[in-house]
């Protein structure tokens, strides 16, 4: 059973995380913070398809890729964390709704 | 080991992002940095003009991370003569606001380096990295003005749809590696190069990586973020994001698809017609109506970049050519449209459509430099966008893609008739009650580098409206290099 | 499945080393309770409160700083594991990242960033 | 050496942007009104005068330098590459100076007619308080002619072509506060504007047949596949006609508007509104002078399409006698050259015509001498005569201007052709090319020519007489005033005055095939320059005899007996209103195109114009903004929707790809 488990599954595991954190921003009407995690769980269904196609091909290019790809994904959220706060200073709140000013 | 001298400008941009970023940290003033900002970049086009280096660079297997072909050194040449303008705009802009920070050229300097290895990518991975160091430091500069709540709603779309954008990319280059087990064009190519239709898998991993480049050349219609983006943003960062990015994806767009998509011409070429097509309407269509002069220029970016996909479309060397050298003319116009628009601004002059009456009575040289700039980009010859346009519709015709070209004509015709209106309302309209009195006299002597940078721009768009081959005469053989 | 075998025995390890660790407080130690001892550990807020008040921004400084940072472990690991076969490129290159590294601390550090107040 | 070419056509270029930076120049206390003060723009006027005459000189001196190295010193046709300007694939265009000795013999031309022209305005226009603008577009002129006779190629040829038109517009509208001259200078632009589109519909012809522009490149597949370009035949109207005929055709039609010959002439005289070194300079010696160069350069095609040489040779003669019997009745003096001068370029053409190249600018190099000092002289005299042109209100002006008298004397002998003044070298060779043309086709022409030669001594001496002896019949108190001109206005004619003399004998060599060294091209089938030197001595010397029995009528009846000529004006009714009427080709046209025109455009206006196309265009307009307003409400602000937009694009697009890709 175990055995059984080929990289279609596998990609099929990643597609659906990608449905999940496509669905969340897009009808999340509330808070930017879900956003950010929903911005990280389509980072991560990315790396699950490079570390599971790395390890059915025997290639080690897809872990280096993914070793990356942490890396940018850590460096983004501290950037949007920082856009977050700042956001939160100018308007007192991280509603994505209230982000309508510019508009048109 | 790799010959570091190909990487010599890359390498040099980040460390002098960081002894920059060091040098303020220690009590520098942002002023000197960005003296030091501007004297980097300069002193670096030095060796990429007189030694430019081709060549692979950290070669793997059948490819390589790196490549540098003549494309990509025009192109970078290009970048680099673009950020100096640019790089000269913030401190005008932000002295004035008391936000001038010597944060802003590092990202600057880092943005560039972003954009030098995204043009000489030749694996996902270093054009993800690529991709991701140009956006970031854009991401930050966004959201530079601290206080101004529009300036970080900006950053935060840019960021939220940007995020989404090189999620994207991920997912795909994942799918992509899936299904071939690379990651590097080259071996892609080969793949890709048995004929017939690519494999379901591969296909869509393919099109996500090619969505995250036309996201950032905001093509309609992953558009929708450039006009809220460009309004909110710091006026020197919206022109650094107008000219700069742009030219890097588009050279990474048109080595993708003449690289390993080069088989697949007959799948990419009619649907990037239908997107050049939806660009160029959407994009001046909405223009005409709209009132910040900023979000204007936001949405003539989007119609532009629709031109400059026709040049792509064409698909061969006199169209990448032309790209080449429409994004060129482009960039330097936005840039000295932009250094008008700061001076305005600086002077309290209101920055919209209806702002601008009277403007020609007011300030005659602001008003004269804006109308050169809006008839090079209305494309009214002898101005440089006449010539740019050309460039890339002649090769579309030849490349039997008449009907865009006809539809790129009509867009250009509404595109003119926005840049015309601007025209007509400096010189023609009444200025409401309140602007004239808002606005700040005429001061005797200007001493910010605006209308130089000004000047310059409008100087090169009339050499190169009237001697176009001074430009073309580069882009040609590089784009011819690609084939 | 003989090759799980060493998977079993740290299992059964772990629960043994955990069981010990609750049981033999519990056999030695005395219990002096107070108020502080027994509220649940919350660093800086109150432990029964609204979960909807918003936290303070200097968390999310310490967040955003520690999560660059942090990172950077996931490649050192690796290097460390591989580092005789880098040779001397392994070596300055890892030295070449970390020294980026410094320079984002020093910035941050000059900058008043690792302050509190 | 090789760079001296170039060097001399750019100095005109400098000089011109040297006098234009005196613009720039701080003025100081803004000026509160517009009008001018002499003494206010002085420094900066002498800074222009100095810049762009001296410039044009140093011009003329580097360009008698080319010529002589070329001719004596023994020198070859030079190259010289500048610029590419234009690089799309496979056609280039490349901007460069092409020196043989057609172009060097034009630079020769204009440098020299333009400084003598340059140094004549210094008096001419002192009283003008905005000659700085004149002399900057006399010097831009003269570069633009400098690009269009050094062209290597048609592209850089038509901008120096065009260039010449606006210089020249520019120049006749000069005093821009006359109606007048505001009607001429749109006259003169619309009539050669009618000429140059035949002429780019040409080029676009040939750029189509050879695929490139350049004359090397042109002239290399004339050569080397003869036969099948000269077979090729393009569809027009359902017939297929000549390719290289009709191309040959509408350039000779582009070359009629410039140099004025019959049909697109009517421009040329009242350009005449422009200040007189203007007509000197583009009106009679350069200018106009520009087709037939363009006709001789372009020789190799020409030699091919025979059956154009022959339209071009009648068009030819009757321009030549058309404007010769309208110079009869004129009384502006300036109108009178200025028909002589159409009635010239008519000779030219017609030597052209008769394959004669060689002949047609021999005569266009000594026209150049004579008819530009015919205009200065009648210069001297408006000048002298407080801006009287009307030769009916002259007479008597020798004692006055004895100079001027001599110079207009000299340049009249030599358009009358008398030996051994310039004219009747070159006449001479031209109307015996036309009789001894092979197969005797032009034998009528020579005799329009013989005619017309007769008719040019006529009115040539008719101002002289009218103008110089006799009694005054003009306003006293202006003959009070009259006086001899300053030397800054004589100075200039002289050399004019020495070429008039003594070009026809130094260059006559210039009228054989062999002193061009391969410029011009002569196919052997219709070599009537060679066959002229056995021209029967009848034919060689019946124009001498007419022209000096022309002056002999000219003395007769307009300095002896001056009430004969209103005497034969009634009699011969008829005949002299046309001449006076200029054969009515002003009205007729004015009744065939100007007015039907008019009457269509005001009936379109108003019912196509306003009614269909505007309701249609404002139409569009509206909704396109309204479209526009419609895009605009979809940019919501609210990131969430932009994510779903670029989700759902993914979504169908991605359907697309799929459907693609797997059906």
């Amino acid at each position: 059973m175990f055995y059984s488990i080929t990289l279609t599954h596998i990609l099929t595991l990643s597609s659906v995380l990608l449905v999940l954190g496509l669905v969340g921003i897009v009808l999340n009407r509330r808070n930017i913070i879900a956003i950010l995690m929903c911005l990280e769980l389509i980072l991560l269904s990315a790396n699950i398809n490079l570390v599971a196609t790395s390890h059915f091909r025997a290639d080690l290019a897809g872990h280096i890729f993914t070793f990356f790809i942490l890396t940018v994904a850590a460096a983004e959220l501290a950037i949007g964390l920082a856009i977050v706060t700042l956001f939160f200073r100018n308007r007192g709140d991280i509603e994505i709704d209230s982000a309508d000013r510019m508009r048109g | 080991m790799t010959d570091l001298t190909l990487l010599f400008p890359t390498i040099f941009l980040a460390v002098w992002a960081l002894v920059l970023l060091m040098y303020g940290a220690f009590g520098g003033s942002a002023r000197t940095t960005a003296a030091f900002a501007c004297f980097g970049l300069a002193m670096l086009l030095v060796p990429m003009l007189t030694k430019p280096a081709m060549g692979s660079a950290f070669v793997l297997g059948q490819g390589a991370l790196l490549g540098f072909s003549p494309f990509t050194q025009l192109a970078q040449v290009l970048l680099l003569v673009l950020a100096i303008p640019v790089a000269l705009l913030a401190e005008p802009f932000f002295e004035g606001r008391k936000a001038h920070r010597a944060e802003i050229y590092t990202l600057m300097l880092l943005s560039l380096c972003g954009m030098f290895i995204l043009t000489a990518a030749q694996d996902f991975l270093p054009m993800y990295m690529g991709l991701e160091l140009m956006s970031f430091p854009l991401y930050i500069m966004a959201a530079m003005l601290r206080d101004r709540a529009e300036s970080s709603e900006a950053a935060l779309k840019y960021f939220v749809l940007g995020g989404l954008a090189s999620g994207l990319l991920l997912f795909g280059v994942g799918l992509v590696y899936a299904a071939t087990g690379t990651t590097q064009f080259a071996s892609l190519m080969v793949a890709l190069g048995q004929g017939g239709m690519p494999w379901p898998l591969l296909s869509v991993g393919l099109a996500l990586t090619v969505l995250a480049v036309l996201f950032k050349l905001s093509v309609v219609p992953f558009h929708m973020w450039t006009p809220d983006v460009y309004q909110g943003a710091p006026t020197p960062v919206t022109a650094f994001m107008a000219a700069l990015p742009k030219l890097a994806a588009i050279v990474l767009l048109v080595r993708l698809l003449e690289g390993p998509l080069s088989g697949l011409q007959e799948l990419w070429q009619p649907a990037l017609a239908v997107l050049a097509a939806a660009s160029m309407v959407v994009g001046s269509v909405v223009a005409i109506r709209q009132t910040d002069v900023k979000r204007l220029l936001a949405w003539s970016t989007i119609a532009n970049v629709g031109f400059v996909l026709c040049g792509v479309v064409a698909a061969s060397p006199q169209g990448h050519g032309g790209v080449l050298f429409y994004l060129a003319v482009y960039g330097l116009t936005m840039v000295g449209l932009f250094a008008v628009l700061i001076e305005l601004e600086n002077l309290q002059e209101p920055v919209t459509v209806h702002g601008l009456a009277g403007l020609a009575r007011r300030r005659p040289w602001l008003a004269t430099m804006l109308l050169m700039l809006l008839f090079s980009m209305a494309g009214v010859p002898p101005f440089a966008g006449f010539m740019a346009k050309l460039n890339v519709f002649a090769p579309l015709v030849a490349a039997g893609y008449t009907w865009l070209a006809v539809v790129g004509v009509m867009a250009s015709v509404v595109a003119a008739f926005y840049s015309l209106w601007l025209v007509k309302t400096m010189y023609f309209d009444v200025p409401s009650a309140e602007v004239a009195v808002v606005a700040k006299p005429v001061q005797s002597a200007q001493q910010s580098p605006l209308m130089l940078v000004a000047l310059a721009a409008v100087a090169v768009v009339l050499v190169l409206g009237v001697l176009p081959g001074l430009l073309s005469n580069l882009t040609l053989p590089a784009a011819t290099a690609l084939f | 499945m003989v090759s799980y075998f060493p998977v079993l025995v740290f299992a059964a390890l772990a629960v043994g080393i955990a069981v010990a660790m609750l049981v033999g407080p519990w056999l030695l130690a005395t219990f002096k309770r107070d108020k502080v001892k027994t509220s649940a550990y919350e660093c800086g807020f109150e432990a029964f409160d609204t979960a909807r008040r918003t936290f303070d921004v200097r968390f999310y400084l310490v967040a955003i700083l520690f999560i660059v940072f942090d990172l950077e472990v996931a490649f050192l690991f690796p290097w460390a594991m591989a580092l005789e076969q880098f040779g001397w490129v392994g070596f300055v290159s890892m030295m070449v990242f970390l020294g980026v590294l410094t320079i984002g601390f020093v910035y941050e550090w000059k900058k008043g960033a690792l302050e509190w107040e | 050496m090789t760079h001296l070419p170039t060097i001399l056509i750019l100095l005109p270029l400098l000089g011109a942007l040297a006098g234009a930076l005196t613009y720039l120049w701080p003025t100081g206390a803004k000026r509160r009104s517009n009008i001018r003060t002499l003494e206010h723009s002085n420094i900066r006027d002498t800074i222009a005068m100095a810049t762009t005459t001296g410039s044009v000189v140093l011009a003329a001196v580097l360009a008698w330098t080319v010529f002589l190295s070329l001719w004596l010193g023994g020198g070859a046709a030079s190259h010289v590459d500048w610029f590419t300007w234009l690089n799309a694939g496979p056609w280039q265009v490349t901007f460069g100076a092409l020196t043989d000795k057609l172009s060097a013999t034009m630079y020769v031309v204009v440098a020299t007619v333009s400084a003598c022209v340059h140094v004549y305005s210094i008096g001419y226009m002192h009283e003008d308080a905005s000659r700085r603008r004149f002399f900057i577009y006399l010097s831009a002129f003269t570069f633009a002619m400098l690009m269009l006779v050094s062209a290597p190629n048609l592209v850089q040829m038509f901008l120096g072509w065009e260039g010449v038109g606006v210089c020249s517009y520019l120049l006749i509208g000069f005093w821009h506060h006359k109606e007048s001259a505001n009607a001429a200078a749109m006259k003169a632009f619309i009539v050669n504007r009618v000429a140059d589109a035949a002429m780019l519909v040409g080029l676009f012809l040939l750029l189509q047949t050879f695929g490139s522009l350049t004359y090397g490149d042109i002239f290399g597949q004339l050569g080397a596949n003869t036969a099948a370009l000269m077979n090729a035949v393009t569809p027009l109207f359902g017939y297929e006609v000549s390719t290289l005929s009709l191309a040959a055709l509408l350039i000779f039609v582009g070359a009629m508007g410039k140099s004025a010959q019959f049909g697109l002439h009517t421009w040329l005289p009242d350009a005449m509104e422009g200040p007189t070194p203007v007509s000197a300079l583009i009106h009679a010696a350069t200018m106009v002078t520009a087709g037939v160069f363009l006709l001789c350069r372009l020789s190799p095609l020409y030699e091919l399409t025979p059956d154009v040489l022959h339209i071009v040779a009648y068009v030819g003669a009757l321009t030549a006698i058309f404007a010769a019997t309208v110079g009869l009745t004129q009384t502006d003096i300036k109108r009178v050259i200025a028909y002589s001068t159409c009635s010239q370029l008519g000779y030219m053409f017609f030597a052209i015509g008769v394959s004669a190249y060689p002949a047609a600018m021999f005569h266009l190099t000594t026209h150049a001498f004579f008819k530009a000092l015919l205009f200065l002289g009648a210069g001297s005299v408006i000048h002298a005569m407080h801006h009287e042109q009307n030769i009916f209100r002259m007479g008597g002006l020798k004692t006055v201007l004895p100079i001027t008298y001599v110079c207009m004397w000299l340049g009249s002998l030599a358009l009358a052709g008398i030996p051994p003044f310039a004219g009747f070298f070159s006449k001479d060779l031209i109307l015996e090319s036309a009789f001894m043309a092979p197969g005797g086709w032009a034998q009528p022409v020579y005799y329009v020519g013989a005619l017309a030669a007769m008719l040019t001594a006529i009115y040539g001496f008719r101002i002289v007489f009218m103008a110089f002896e006799g009694a005054f019949m003009g306003d006293e108190k202006v003959r009070s005033h009259a006086h001899e001109s300053p030397w800054v206005i004589l100075g200039p004619m002289m050399p004019l005055a020495a070429g008039a003399v003594l070009a026809g004998l130094l260059l006559s060599p210039m009228g054989t095939l062999e002193w061009w060294q391969g410029a011009i091209v002569i196919s052997h089938h219709h070599d009537a320059l060679h066959a002229a030197h056995h021209t029967p001595a009848y034919a060689k010397y019946a124009p001498l005899l007419l022209a000096i029995c022309g002056i002999a009528a000219a003395w007769y009846l307009f300095a002896e007996y001056r009430n004969i000529p209103r005497k034969l004006a009634s009699v011969l009714a008829i005949p002299y209103a046309i001449s006076l009427n200029k054969w009515y080709v002003d009205e007729l046209y004015d009744l065939a195109v100007v007015r039907p025109t008019r009457v269509l455009a005001g009936w379109l206006y108003r019912f196509v114009d306003q009614e269909g196309i505007d309701g249609l265009v404002n139409g569009a307009a509206d909704a396109t903004k309204q479209a526009g307003q419609a895009l605009r409400q979809t940019q919501t602000g609210h990131v969430a929707h932009y994510a779903f937009a670029m989700v759902m694009a993914l979504v169908v697009g991605l359907g697309l790809l799929l459907w693609r890709v797997m059906g």
